[in-house]
Formats: C-alpha cells, structure tokens, sequence
C-alpha cells in the first residue's frame, strides 16, 4: 500500500506525519511511502533524509493524489477520495460537525484522537505523546514569562526564593509538567478531580494539594474525568482561590473529553495573584481553564501574564514529529496487517478509530454527539 | 564436687563461645550452620566408642554398637550435606 | 596413649568446632569451617580409638563403617530440596546415640559397682530425656516433611494437657533414677516417656513451623551430648554439646523473631499458616512464592556479574530513586555491570522512570531501552524488578486473552535470578496476578521500594 | 544621606535598582530612600511596597534633583551635578569613551563593573549576580526555540534523546547555564581556556572538552582569562568545530574584560550544525563570540536559530533587581560608612570602583584606556 | 564457706567480668558493662575473705583500705587529659600484684615442704617474669607520658644487643626456678632481670606510640594474672586473666594498624612521628590535628540530636550530594535534627550548593541561610564540614590582614564537636591555612568527599 | 595433668571469648575498655587476700600485704576511671 505524506497547512503547524526513522518499519511490510516535498523542513527532517530511508518525494500536492493511505497531523480533508483511507487529528469530539464533511469526501478516516486507552494501544496513542510534549513546553513557556528564576539559590546577594508552582488537572501533561517544573527547581504542588492521581503525583516528588471535595465517582472506565456539575466547580474554585494566589506559577490542563474545559480559574481569582505570576492554559483548545486567556496570545491582565499559546506540540516539532510518527507506524501495521485493512474486524482499536467510511460518519460516539445523525 | 563446678566452668565458657560465634553468622548461612552443628552433636561418637570398645557386658556393647552407627549416621551425613549445601554458595 | 595427650588432643578437637562454627560467618570461609569442624571430629574420634581401655575393635570399626556408609549414601542421595527433613533425621541420630551412651554408661556403672555419683546420674537422666525428645521428636518432624505422615499441625481436645501430665511424670522418673540409680526399668520408663513428650511436642505442630522445631531439637541434641559429657567427664563433649546448644537456641529465635511469632506460640499455637492472597491470585502464586531477607539476596548481588534493574511505577512511589542508584554504584564499585532497563510504559506517565533516575544521577548510557535489553536477560546472573509488575508481565507473552496481551515486556524472567520488590502480591495498573512471582527463579522482597534498597545496601555492604 | 533611585530610561531595562526589601538595612544606618515614582513597577515592585519600607515616593523625575546618591542600574548621566554620587553599571572598559562625559558632569561616579574580584567584595559584585541570572536564562531560551525536548525520555512511542548542550566560556553565567541545562536533563560538555575551571565543570556534573590547547597562562590574578592571539583562537575554532556540529544547544559566554569577546564560532561552524540547533550568544554585548549572531535578535541562518538577546537579566527582572539592589546597599554601606564617603581612602573596594570625580576620569584602567587622557 | 560454694561464686564472678567486656561494645550498655565488671570484682573478693584458710584479717583490711584510697584518689584526682598515663600507672600496680602474689605463694610451698608440682613452677617464673615487665614498663610509660623523663625515644648503640642478652638471662633464670623452685633467690633475681626488661622494653619507643606499648603491657598484665591462676589453681583468675590478655593483644594489633605499622616496627623503630604539611600552615596545624574514623563519627552522631550539614566546593567536586541526603535521612530516621548551613559564597558560582541538593532531592525547608543559623550552632552536637574550607575560616573574623577579612563566615566553630570532611589540610580558594581544622573541639576525617560520607552511612548503620 | 589440661582449656575457651567479645568493640571505646579490662587484671587481688590472710609466714604476709595494696590500687582506680571516661558518652 502507498502512504502519503502531505505537507501540513494548518497555520503554524510544524509537525510532520512520518520521519524518517520509522520508514523502515514500514517499507520492510511492504508499505511504499510518498513524502510532499519540504514536508519534514520545519520540523527539521529535508527531503533528503526521506529519500536515503527510501521514501519518493512528490514534487506538488497533486502527485499525492495516488496514494492509499494518507498520513496526517491536523486532518484535513482536501483531495481525499473514495476508497483512501486517511489518519490523522480531526478533532471529532469537540467539531462533530466538521466531521460530516471529512465523511462525505467518501474517504475512510482514522481518527488518532478516539485511541482506546488499553495497555496494547499505548504505542499508538497519540494524545498521550502530545500531551507529554505540551507539559514539558508549558513549563520552559513559564520560565520564560516570569520575571522571577525557578530555583532556589542562595547567594552572596542574598537568597533568590524558589518559584511556586500549581498545576491543576495532572493527565499526561501535568504529569510531566509537575516533572519539568521540579527538575528546574520549582516547589511543586498539583490537584486532580481524579482520586488515583494524589499518589502520581507524589511519585514524581510534587505534594498534592487536598481539597475537601467528594470525588469518589470522578474517573470513567478508559481513565478520563467525568465532568461534574457547576456547582462541583465553583466550589472547586473556592477552594483552589487560596493556593492560586499564593503561586508564581500555574499551569492548567483540566480537561474532560467531549466537553468545553471546565473554568476553574476566574479573572477575580487573576486579580488575587502577585504581579508578574504567570497562568499557562492548555486546556486553552478545548477553552480554557481560565476565562480571561486569550487563545493563541500571550497577554498581561491584572499584572498578570496569561500564555494561551495553541498547539504547543509543534514548538518542539522534531521530537513531536518523531512521536507521532512512531504513534502512526505502529497504527497502520496494526490495521493494515498483510497490506489490507479489514474494516469488519472486531479490533477494538480498529473499531474505536474509525471515524467515517463510504460517506457516513460510522464512530457510535461521534453519531451520538450528532444526534445520532 | 569441686570437679563439678570446673566442668561447669568449662560448660559455661562454652555457652558464651558459641553464643558470640553465632550471633556474628548471617542469615543465609543459617541453613548450613544448623547442619553443621548438629553434625557437631555427633559428638556423643566419642562415648560410643568407648561404650562399644569396653566390652564391659554384652548389654553396654549391644548399646555402644548402636550408638556408634547412630553417632556415625548423624557425624557423617552432617558434615557432607553441610558440605553440599555450602557448595551452592561458590561463586559461579 | 596417656590421658593426658588424649586429653590434649580433646582439647585441640574443641577449638576446631570453635573455629569451625566462627568459619560460617561468612560463606568464603563456611566450606573451610566445615572442613575445619569433621576434622575436629575425625582427631576426636581417632585419639579416642587410641583410649586404653578399648579393648575390642570388631564392634567399633563395624559400627563406624555402617554408620559411614549409612550417612554418606543418605547426604549424597538427597535431593537438595529434601534438605529439611534430612537435618531432622540425623539429628534424631544424635540424640538417640546420646540416649544409648548414657544407657550403657549406666549400665557399666551398675556392673563395676563402684556407687554413682548424683552428678553423673543426674546428667545420665537428663540425657535420657533430652535425648529421647530429640530423637522421637525428630523422627516425627522427618515424617512431616517427607510426607509420611500428614504436614498439618495435629491438634485433639487435651493434648495440652496430656503433655503436661507426661511431662510431669518424666521428672518424676528422672528424680526416681537419680535417687535409684542401680534400676534400669526406670531409665528405659524414662526413655519411653521422653519418646511419648518427643512425639506429642512435634505432632501438634505445622508443617511451616517445621524449621523452628527442627532447630530447637538441633539445640537438644547438643544439650544431651553436653550432658552425656557430664556423665563421662568429657570436657570435649561438653564443650562441642554447648556449642551446639547454643547455637540451636539462638537460631531458633532468630527463626520466631523474623516469622514475628514467640518460641511458646509456634510450640503451642498450633494450626498451619494462614492463606496469603485473593480469589484468582491464588491459582497463580498458590504456596510457589519464595521470598527472601536482604541478606539472601546481598550474598547472590555479591557474586554477581551483571545486575539488571527494573524500575517501575513503585519506585516511582516509594521515591526509590536515590538509594537504587547507591545500590548500584556499590554494585559497580564491586566489579559487577549495572543496566537499568526502562520498559516504554514504566510508571504512570512517558518518560517517568527517565525524569526519576536523572534525578538521581543515573548516567543516561546505563539506562537501556527494551529491544536492547531483552536479548541480555539470558546472560544477566541477577534482574532487581523494582516497584514493576506489568511491565514484566510474562503473561502478555502467553495469555492473548489478558487485557495486556500484545504488549511487548521485558523478559527477567530469562535472567538467572530475578528479585522483585514490592509491598505485597497486589497486581499492578492491569489488575492481573503476575506468574512471574511464583516462578522458580524468582525471589520476592516485600517491603517499601526505598527501605528494601536500602536495606539491601547496608546488606551487600556487611556481606563483603 | 539621601538615595535617590530614578527609573531607569535604557529601552527594554525593566530592572530596578533598590528593592523595598533592602530599605530597612539602608534606613537603619541613617540613609534615606527617594524612589521616582513607577521605578520598580516593571520589576514587580509598586510603589506602596517601597512606601511600606520609609522610603518617600518622588513624583518626578525633577523631583530626585536634591539627592546626595543616585543609585540606578544602566548608569545614565542626564540631571547629574556636582557632589553627586552616582552608583550604576557604566559599561567603562568597552566604552571608554562615554565616560568623559559621565565626568563632565562633575558628579563621583561609582562603576559597578569595576568591583574587585577579592573575597570581601563579593556580596557586592553585581557582574556576577547577573551573570547568574543570564546564564539561567540562556538555557531557558535554548530550551523555547530548540525545536526538540532537553530531557531523555523512553515512552511507548519511542525514545527521545536528550539534547546536547555545550557551553563555551565558563565563568559564572556558563557554570549556571551547565547546571541549569542539567536539572533540564541535557547532556552537558564545556570548555574554557582558563585550567582552573576543568574542576569546577565537573563540579556541577557536566563533562569538561579537553582541547589541545596551551593554557598555561590563561588565568589573570583577579581570575579573568587573559586575552590570547588571534592564532590561538584560530586553532580553538578549529579543534572546537566537532564539538559544535554535534550539539543540540550552544551557549557561548567567553569573554574578556576590556576587550571585544573573541569570535569562537564561524558561520563555516552554523553551517556544520543540523537544522534546528540553537546557539545562544551571551557574549553579544561584547560584540559576540558567533559572528552571524544579531544583537537584540533571534534570527535563523542555515537552519540554526541564533539567539543575540541583549540583556538577559531584565527578562528576570525581579530576582536580578533583587540580587542587585543587595549589591547596591552592601556598597553604599561599604562606602559611606557614618554617612559620609571618604574618597581619599586607600581602601581597594572604593579606589577600583571609583570612575569620575570633579570632572575628570580617575579610574587608573580606564584613563590607560583613554591613552592616558 | 565450703569452697563448691567459693568457686561457684568464682565462676559467677568470670561470667560477670565477661558480660561487663561484652557490654563495651556500645556506649549505652557501656556503663552497665562496667559496673558488672565491678561487681564480679566485688564478688569474688567478698568469697575470697570468706575462705576457710584465712585466719587474720587485719592485714588484709588493712591493705583493702590503703589500696582503695590510693586509687579512689588517684581516679578521682586525675585530669582527663592525663588519663592514659594513669592507666599506665595502675596497670603497673597490677603487673606487681602478680609478682608479690606468686614469690609468696612460692615462699607458702618451701615452708610447707609439699614438693614442687612442676606446672606451678613454671606459672610461678611466668608470673614474676611478665609481672616484673609489666610492674617496671608501666612505670616507665607513666613517667614519659607524664613528662618526669623525657618523652622522646631514647636509644643507644647496641640497646637491641643488651636486651636480647637481658632477656635471654631471663628465660635462663626462669628454667632456674623451674629446676631450683625451693630457692628463693632465683626468683627475686628473675624479677630484678624482669625489671630491667620492661625499662628497657619501654625506654626506646618515643611519646606518640605510648598508647600502643600500654595497650601492650596491659596485654601481659592480664597474662600475669592468669600465670597466678595456674600457681594458684584458680579458674576465676585463668579466666579473667586471659580476658584482659586477649583484649589487649587484639587493642594492640588494632593501633598498630590504624598507625600503619607493624607492632614490631613500634617496639623496636625507635623515633617518633614524622612531622606533616608545609611552611606556613605548619603554625596553625602544627600537632594539633586530630582525626577521626567513621566509626568514632558514627558514635558521636549516634547520640546527637542536632547535626548541621556544612557542604562546600568539595562535596560538589566529589559529587557527594547524594551520599550527603542518604546520610542526612539516616540521621533523621533516628530521630535528630538535621540542618543544611549554605554559605552565600560556597562553591563556586552563585547557588552551587542549591543545584547540587537540589539534585539531590534535599527539601527545600532543610537549608537555613547562614544568619539564620549562625545563632544555631552553639546548641549543635555535631557539625560535619563537608568539603568546606574558606567559608568556615575562622581568620576571617580574627585576621583584619587576611584576604578573606570581613566576610561572614559559617560559626561550626561553635558546635560542640566539629567534623571536617575533606582530602587532606590543603587550602581552599583563598589559599590560606585554616585554624579550625586544629581546634579542641574539631575531628578531620580525611578522604574523599564522597567515599567519607559513603562510610559514614555504614558506620552509622552499624553503630545502631 | 589431667588437672592441668582442664584448666588449659579454661584458658583456651576464656581466650576465644574475650577474641570473640572484643573485636565487636568499636574503636571511640577503646581507651575505656582498656581501662576497663586493666581494673578487671586486678583480679590478682583474691591471691594477695589469701597470700596475706593465710599468714604462713611473715614474709608471705608482708608480700601479701604489698600485693593486696598494689591490686587494690589497680581494681578500685580502674573502675573509677573507666566509669569517669563512659561519662563522656553520655547523651548531654
Ligand atoms: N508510562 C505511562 O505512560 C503509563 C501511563 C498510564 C498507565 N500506564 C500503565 O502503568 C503500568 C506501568 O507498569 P509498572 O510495572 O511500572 O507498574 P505497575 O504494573 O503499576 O506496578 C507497580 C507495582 O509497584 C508496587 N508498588 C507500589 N508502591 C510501592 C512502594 N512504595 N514500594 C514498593 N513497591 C510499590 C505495587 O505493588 P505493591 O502494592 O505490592 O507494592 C505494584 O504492583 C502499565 O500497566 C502501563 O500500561 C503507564
Ligand atoms: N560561590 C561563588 O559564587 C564563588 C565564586 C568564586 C569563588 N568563590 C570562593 O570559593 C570559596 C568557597 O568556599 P568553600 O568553603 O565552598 O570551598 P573552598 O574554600 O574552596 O574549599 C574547598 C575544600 O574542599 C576540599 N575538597 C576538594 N575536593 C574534594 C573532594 N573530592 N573530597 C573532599 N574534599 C574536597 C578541598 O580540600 P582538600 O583538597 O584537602 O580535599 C578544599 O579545601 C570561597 O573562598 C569563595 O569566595 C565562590
Ligand atoms: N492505560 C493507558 O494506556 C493510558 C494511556 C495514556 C493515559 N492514560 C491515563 O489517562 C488519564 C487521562 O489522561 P489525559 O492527560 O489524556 O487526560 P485529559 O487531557 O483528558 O485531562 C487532563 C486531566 O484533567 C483532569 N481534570 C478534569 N477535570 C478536572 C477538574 N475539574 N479539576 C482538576 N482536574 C480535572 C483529569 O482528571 C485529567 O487528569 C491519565 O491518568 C493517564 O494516566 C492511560
Ligand atoms: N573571588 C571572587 O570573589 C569571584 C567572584 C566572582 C567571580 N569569580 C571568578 O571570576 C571568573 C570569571 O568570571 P566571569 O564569569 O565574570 O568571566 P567573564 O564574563 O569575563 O568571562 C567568561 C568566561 O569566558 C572564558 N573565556 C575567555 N576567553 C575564552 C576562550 N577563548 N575560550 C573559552 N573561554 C574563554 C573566561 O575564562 C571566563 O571563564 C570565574 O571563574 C569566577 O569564579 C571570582
């Protein structure tokens, strides 16, 4: 089977579908591989390198036309046609609508997001990859924001007081970032709905901050948040007001899937905070865990920097890359074993990702979401 | 009398040996040690020789021959399963 | 030979065991104080052979060659497992050859009829009885362990008591000898009654318990040749026969100390251990999990040429990371290869063993990943899983219905010996029980990650 | 006496040169505290904080006319007059020049950058407070535009590699760049020409470059390198474009006082890098030790993006003022000890640091500088 | 009393005396240990006055009363400082004991005119050749220790020469007695010989080994009890005898190899100690160094409630900072506070410690600013100096001249006792000497940083 | 000699348990365990009791009386000192 590889269009993205690191893994099945010309450039990967890991380089869109498999990072669904089948972000729970586009091109779209969370797919799972990127950027972004340092030092012009951090929401990314912002010297603390995170984030050294909320019900089966009602929240917000204002730093990744993020931190909490404290919001593409970011700015309210910066993966567009990458190989030789993607099998991870076929949107969660359109 | 309280004397000082000696071996050769020592109980050979030898009546020889072959049992077979069991701890 | 250099050579015999028994505090020096402790033995007996008073030789050699014979085929045949119940078996030997030399003794000194001395028959009752429970009670503790009779404890309605009335009845017939010594109906009486207190001391306990009883009987075989040292005014004897004692003493509350229980509730407590583990876990781990003391396993690190670690989310937790590098930097200090093996989903987030190790000063060359690693485990002499379990999952490899099939692990299991630690036999994120550790090369240390390395440390450090 | 402390009018400084934390230790001992109005805002300190320590707040800059001290941070000459002291960085050994107008104001000018190297001074050495702050920062920049991650990590979707980081020049910024790269995970190498510093390297765990090179002499009295050849740097180039092909990162801070900062990467080396790599060039203010690097910018040339920011320590400009205002007090404490200055003291501290006074250049280095002017 | 009483209280007495020995082992039983010792003193001087064979007390009251004054005087007279030459001094009276004892109960068998057992001979030359030795080298010890003569080696030509003559007249005397026991005059020779022996068996070994050659003669003071036990037949003085003989062999052997010398090179090396460092340091340091071993660090940290961590460019250079937290947590874990001092100016760049104990995962909270804990050092047990040298100096309060004048230094100096971890008496940055290192109340353990922590660990894991 | 070999292995055992005892002495407490076993040699002392109080002849008396003196001296200073040195350790 022949996979495309188009340069990516999404404004700014500089991510790339496939490295040429993994070309192997896949041409030794069988696979051919197409790369667009400068796909690989802004993360880092010339067309060269493709090449010498025996790829085809397509001089124009156009010449992608051919191909059987289209690998992408943000889905979009220009040239696609029936019979291809394509992979990639498209994003289905939050824009179920959108996906009813991608559906009638005909084509039959993989949707990297919909990944189940079992101990087989983990090789796959793209979210968690990017997560694990955004985490660590979210912290070099604070460090480069605060007017402050974030370790501690004592020196002979005193005594420089380490950075207080508050990570809310400890998924992958805040995992990572509890993990970042410790390695630079930060004192670390962090809180999640989730009750089986207090001693996660114990095991990466940050203390866990107790809120005398009732979340016994809080994690679903695959390991996400179940959303709370607002109420839950504002109480949560109550209880967090004090800890916000106390820290230099605070990075959000509250998110439940499917949903807008929940807001937990308001602009009167904003105001609470010492000048110069620094907010970095990832939920900020699901809408923010903070209601005064500014999605794609960086902006100063309240004294205040506010870093609602989007897409951070594709600031670190090498190693991202190569994760993805490594996330979609392993995902093709999976579906495609023998050269053939067998669309009736009952693979769970098969049957979870597919997200449109022959014109109609097949995802059951997705058809939900549309009303079971 | 007096001769009592030497033999105990001696007894004692025994005691406190082998308290000392003990308490330095580690865990992992206290498989090998039990052996070792109840081979070492076979001491009682020695009497049963001298039972077995005197030939006092038939009775005390009957008594010191079997006692030899258990004495012997315990000395023989306790030194060579120490000995197997410690073999296990040469370096490979 | 004169007495005295008979005496003397006594003396040197007694030194041996000494030296012999202080060779054991270290396994370079234990085959050497074993050696040390038959040739004690071995000039014991041969000087005594030179005794003058040995007039015949016939039933002696005869004896001892039967004897020999006996021992040697019995050590060299038994299975290394089987070990147990031998100790018990040659013990019981001892403690009835004690029985017999006090018997004959007695007897000797009825013909000569020069009067007995209360000393000497105060010590020829002890043996009798000490004696007769050792060998009585071994025997039992050897058919419990063969399985010759059943393992469990034996318990019926007033065994306590029964055992007290025969216990009281044996002093009594201790003090009758003593006041008559000229009767042997009484010293065998007292014989048949130290058998009776032998069996029912050792009946009534388990099969798991076994070792302690073993060890206490260890002890009195050592106090009866002790006491037959007394009736012979062999100061060898006394001195090998404490030795001994002492040694089973201590032993023995070692054993009850680490089992957590007193000598009186593993002697009277009766019943076997109490089950480990739920429901499905017990197919897996069922009476197959060994686990060992930091020492055990500082003795097979000290040997050892390459050391793998396995981290895993449970050093993640216990904050392992710091001692687990000085456990490894004393391990290359020592000459052995030190790898850190990271399984890709280690932990609870990418790279979680990674940011922890660093942390610690892990040089990032030792740290290896799986496809590296895998093909090593087969010439690795020892794999130290910390704080893992899924990621060493061999169940992923061989179960295609377990909700980890699939996922590629890292193969300990291939490794010589693997040594796990964790708290318990609890599964891991998965939530499946892990064969790993019930197999036949696995050794578990439950504790906390952090105070098992460092108890590990301190281990490896006393072992060298 | 009285302080004054205008705000500082350098474009971007957003410094300040006391801290309301040092007041007390300056007001304790007889000084008085004059602060224009709005001067620590941009450091993260209002007004009211300065107010709540004694000092008086001056509504303009008009207002600080009348001080005895003026203590800024980038020394600035305009409403100086005679019997002022002025305390500040006057940036004297680059450009010496400036200075004779600084003179001509007929005010005794203090040079921060001057302060001895000797053990007693150090709570006031102000260079070396920055540095620290510069050095941090510098890897905090690699880290936002290197577009991989600095730490190593194994996770299911392959293995990241750390990033190689290598620090030319190690005085005190680079020794805090290496250990900041560190705590971020990278891998680590340096070089210096000084021999002393091959120890304090791996003092903070990174591994020292051994080049061939004779250095036998590199190391002045006050700890400083001593300039070299143009051949030597010819060869150090040389031996150090292997080193520099191979990093990830490259911090420069090689530097010697009084003179241009010797040029150690050539565009031949950029061009040897892989795409991607990120050279921070801390030496920029001294003319830079790349000679492609832009000062003030971030710039991409052969795919290497080139960091010339100019004045890292006012991006951190609450710690580096805090660090500074302690240096400030700690010399004005030193120097006018019972409230008056004794300028004929023979003291080393005071002779070093003194640049101007009643209108001519004073400082011995600087006037030898000016030609003996 | 009948004497089956007597030697049973005798043998009370030895056990005693050996649980007192034992209880040494640890400074919390080491008190207890001491007073058993006194107490199986006391024992079996009560039993011995009850013997049936005295029949005039007064003598001995007499002596008792004299004798205890003396020492109870002395003991309590002596100056700690001067403590080894008092042991010297009454281990002299010991040595004489033996020699008064045996030529009396040599006198006791000529009146008696029982014949001479040859066993008892010989004990009897034993006693007065190794009490005479003892009795004389004590004395000589004390005199040089307590400056009455000089304390340097003294040696002549062909002092080896005189004293293999003396002594090989001893050992002619000795089978003198043995041949001659009934004249008397032999054995007072023997003991003047023995005399002349010990002078000069002492005389030629300088001030510095003293300790060893005590060591020594309380070795043979033991041996001459237990000569008089063979003299007298009495286990009690066999037993405690060879106790203290053994204890000082093995003392002795210990010195020696913690001087790196043979006990040979000791005894007959003459000279004492070279002269160590250089030029200028040599004021400050000059003899006035002590170090310490890890165990006697281990001792005093066992006992310590607060200790404070003093870490310089040293522990950063020995990368120790992870040994360093290991410690710490140790010491915490046995319930002392334990403080980090950072020096503004440690290291050698800004922060330098805080990276590296960052690194090391020590809390934040545990590292106090130097003004803050400045006034906490006079209620600090023991201060350890880790790689520290300039920022401790305490010249830099003292010498306006110095280059480090007028800066703020750590006060360790203040801490009841100080340990200074580092390599050697070599400088730090500032290149001058630093009199701290040769204060009373300072101990050097010199080695690498982290190798010296790494034993640290261990010594404090043993002690406990 | 039969005697004698007995009270050869008193002497023999007594070694190995002041060996066995001592080694486990950590080095701060040598000084006092010297100490202490230099008042524990004074047990010469019960001879000089019976060489004095025997009173067979004036000389034994005298020279008993000497010794007594001289092992008092040693036994009571000993202790006294050595409980004076274990002060030192006490926790403060
Ligand atoms: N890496 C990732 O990105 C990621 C993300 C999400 C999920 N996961 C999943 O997490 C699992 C990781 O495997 P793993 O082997 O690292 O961990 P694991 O399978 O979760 O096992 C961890 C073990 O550590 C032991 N433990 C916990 N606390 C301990 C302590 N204080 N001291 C000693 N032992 C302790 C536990 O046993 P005891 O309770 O008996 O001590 C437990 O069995 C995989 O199933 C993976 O799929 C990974
Ligand atoms: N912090 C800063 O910003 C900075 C910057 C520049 C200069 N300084 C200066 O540096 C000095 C810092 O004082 P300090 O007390 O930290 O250090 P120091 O005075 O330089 O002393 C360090 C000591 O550590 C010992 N050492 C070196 N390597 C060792 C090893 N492997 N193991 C054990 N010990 C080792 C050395 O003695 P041995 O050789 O005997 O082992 C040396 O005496 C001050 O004079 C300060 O002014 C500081
Ligand atoms: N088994 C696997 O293979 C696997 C793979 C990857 C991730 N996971 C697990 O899935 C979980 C979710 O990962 P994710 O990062 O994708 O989650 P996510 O991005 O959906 O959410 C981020 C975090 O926000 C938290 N959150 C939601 N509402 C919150 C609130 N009101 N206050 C505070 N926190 C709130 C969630 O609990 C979650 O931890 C993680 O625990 C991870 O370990 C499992
Ligand atoms: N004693 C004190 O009180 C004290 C105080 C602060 C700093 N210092 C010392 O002063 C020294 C210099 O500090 P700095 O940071 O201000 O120096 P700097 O800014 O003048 O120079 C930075 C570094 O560049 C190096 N360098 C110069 N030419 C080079 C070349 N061709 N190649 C490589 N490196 C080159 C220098 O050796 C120096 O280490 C440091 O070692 C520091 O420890 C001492």
């Amino acid at each position: 089977m022949l996979i495309g590889v188009p340069k990516e269009t999404f404004p700014g993205e500089r991510r790339v579908a496939l490295v040429p690191g993994v070309l192997p893994s896949l041409t030794g099945k069988g696979f051919e591989v197409l790369i667009e010309t400068g796909a690989g450039q802004a993360a880092g990967f010339p067309d060269g390198q493709y090449e010498a890991k025996g790829a085809r380089i397509a001089a124009s869109r156009g010449d992608l036309a051919a191909v059987d498999i289209v690998a992408q990072v943000r889905g979009a669904a220009e040239g696609w046609r029936e019979g291809q089948v394509a992979v990639g972000f498209y994003d289905p729970l939050s824009e179920p609508q959108t996906i009813q586009a991608l559906a009638a091109t005909g084509a039959a779209a993989f949707s990297m997001e919909l990944m189940p969370r079992i101990t087989r797919a983990q090789s796959m799972d793209a979210l968690s990859s990017m997560a694990t990127i955004a985490g660590y950027k979210a912290v070099i972004l604070a460090a480069e924001h605060l007017p402050r340092l974030f370790p501690m030092l004592m020196t002979a012009a005193g005594t420089i007081a380490p950075a207080k951090v508050f990570v809310v929401g400890v998924g992958v990314a805040g995992l990572q970032a509890i993990a970042t912002a410790r390695r630079l010297g930060g004192v670390v603390s962090a809180y999640d709905v989730r009750p089986a995170v207090r001693e996660q984030v114990e095991s990466v050294g940050a203390k866990f901050v107790e809120l005398p909320l009732e979340t016994e019900g809080a994690e679903d089966k695959g390991g996400y948040a179940q959303a709370q009602d607002e109420s839950f929240y504002r109480r949560q917000r109550e209880m967090m007001a004090r800890v916000v204002a106390e820290s230099d730093v605070v990075i959000t990744t509250a998110a439940v899937p499917g949903r807008k993020a929940p807001i937990l931190i308001t602009e009167e909490m904003v105001k609470g905070m010492a000048p110069g404290s620094v907010i970095v919001d990832l939920a900020i593409e699901r809408g923010g865990n903070c209601d005064i970011t500014a999605p794609g700015e960086v902006v100063e309210k309240h004294g205040v920097t506010l870093v609602g910066l989007l897409n951070l993966p594709s600031t670190a567009p090498y190693h991202a890359s190569q994760m993805y990458a490594k996330n979609i190989a392993t995902f093709l030789l999976h579906i495609a074993k023998g050269g053939k993607i067998d669309f009736e099998s009952e693979d769970e991870i098969l049957r979870e990702t597919l997200l449109t076929r022959g014109g109609q949107v097949v995802q059951p969660r997705v058809k939900e979401l549309l009303g079971g359109a | 009398m007096e001769l009592l309280v030497t033999t105990l004397t001696i007894f004692v000082l025994a005691i406190f040996v082998g308290f000392e000696v003990i308490t330095k071996v580690p865990p992992t050769l206290h498989t090998p040690l039990m052996s070792g020592s109840n081979a070492i109980s076979g001491i009682t050979l020695v009497g049963a020789v001298l039972s077995s030898g005197t030939q006092h009546t038939t009775l005390t020889t009957a008594l010191g021959f079997a006692a030899v072959v258990f004495a012997t049992i315990n000395v023989v077979g306790g030194f060579l399963v120490t000995n197997r069991m410690l073999a296990m701890f040469k370096r490979k | 030979m004169p007495p005295v250099l008979i005496n003397l050579a006594y003396l040197v015999a007694s030194a041996l065991f000494i030296l012999g028994l202080k060779g054991m505090s270290h396994p370079r020096t234990a085959v050497r104080g074993n050696l040390m402790g038959a040739a004690g033995m071995l000039i014991a007996v041969v000087v005594t052979l030179l005794d003058r008073r040995i007039i015949s030789y016939e039933m002696i050699i005869g004896g001892l060659v039967l004897g020999a014979a006996i021992g040697a085929i019995l050590a060299i045949r038994i299975q290394m497992t089987a070990m147990p119940q031998m100790v018990a078996l040659l013990n019981g030997f001892g403690g009835g050859a004690s029985v017999l030399v006090a018997g004959a003794a007695l007897v000797e000194a009825q013909v000569a009829g020069a009067g007995f001395e209360t000393q000497m028959t105060v010590a020829t009752a002890l043996s009798a009885l000490i004696g007769g429970v050792t060998f009585f009670g071994s025997l039992i503790a050897f058919g419990k362990l063969q399985d010759l009779i059943t393992g469990n404890a034996v318990v019926f309605p007033g065994q306590h008591l029964l055992s007290a009335l025969v216990a009281l009845s044996a002093v009594g017939l201790a003090v009758g000898l003593v006041l008559r010594p000229e009767s042997m109906e009484i010293y065998w009486a007292l014989v048949g009654v130290a058998a009776v207190l032998g069996v029912l001391a050792t009946i009534g306990i388990g099969g798991a318990d076994m070792p302690v009883v073993i060890s206490l009987l260890n002890s009195y075989s050592g106090l009866a040749a002790s006491a037959t040292g007394f009736v012979l005014q062999n100061n060898m004897l006394i001195i090998a026969g404490s030795l001994v004692g002492a040694s089973g003493i201590i032993l023995t509350q070692i054993m009850c100390k680490a089992m957590n229980r007193s000598l009186a509730n593993v002697l009277f407590g009766g019943l076997g251990a109490a089950p480990v583990a739920g429901a499905k876990a017990d197919d897996v781990y069922g009476g197959k999990v060994k686990s060992a003391s930091p020492e055990e396993i500082a003795i097979l690190l000290d040997s050892a040429r390459r050391v793998v670690f396995v981290p895993g989310y449970g050093m993640a937790v216990s904050q392992a990371q710091h001692a687990v590098r000085a456990l490894a930097k004393l391990l290359e200090d020592k000459g052995a290869e030190v790898i850190f093996a990271v399984h890709p989903v280690a932990g609870r987030m990418p790279g979680h063993m990674n940011v922890l190790l660093a942390e610690a000063d892990v040089p990032y060359e030792a740290l290896l990943e799986m496809d590296v690693v895998n093909p090593m485990f087969s010439q690795t002499d020892v794999s130290i899983v910390i704080g893992a379990n899924d990621v060493v999952n061999p169940v992923a490899r061989t179960d295609p219905q377990s909700p980890i099939a699939g996922m590629p692990i890292l193969d300990v299991d291939k490794s010589r010996t693997v040594v796990v630690i964790k708290r318990s036999l609890s599964p891991g994120f998965a939530g499946i029980p892990n064969p790993l550790f019930a197999a036949d090369n696995t050794l578990m240390f439950f504790s906390d990650g952090q105070k098992a390395v460092n108890d590990l440390i301190a281990a490896v450090k006393e072992a060298s």
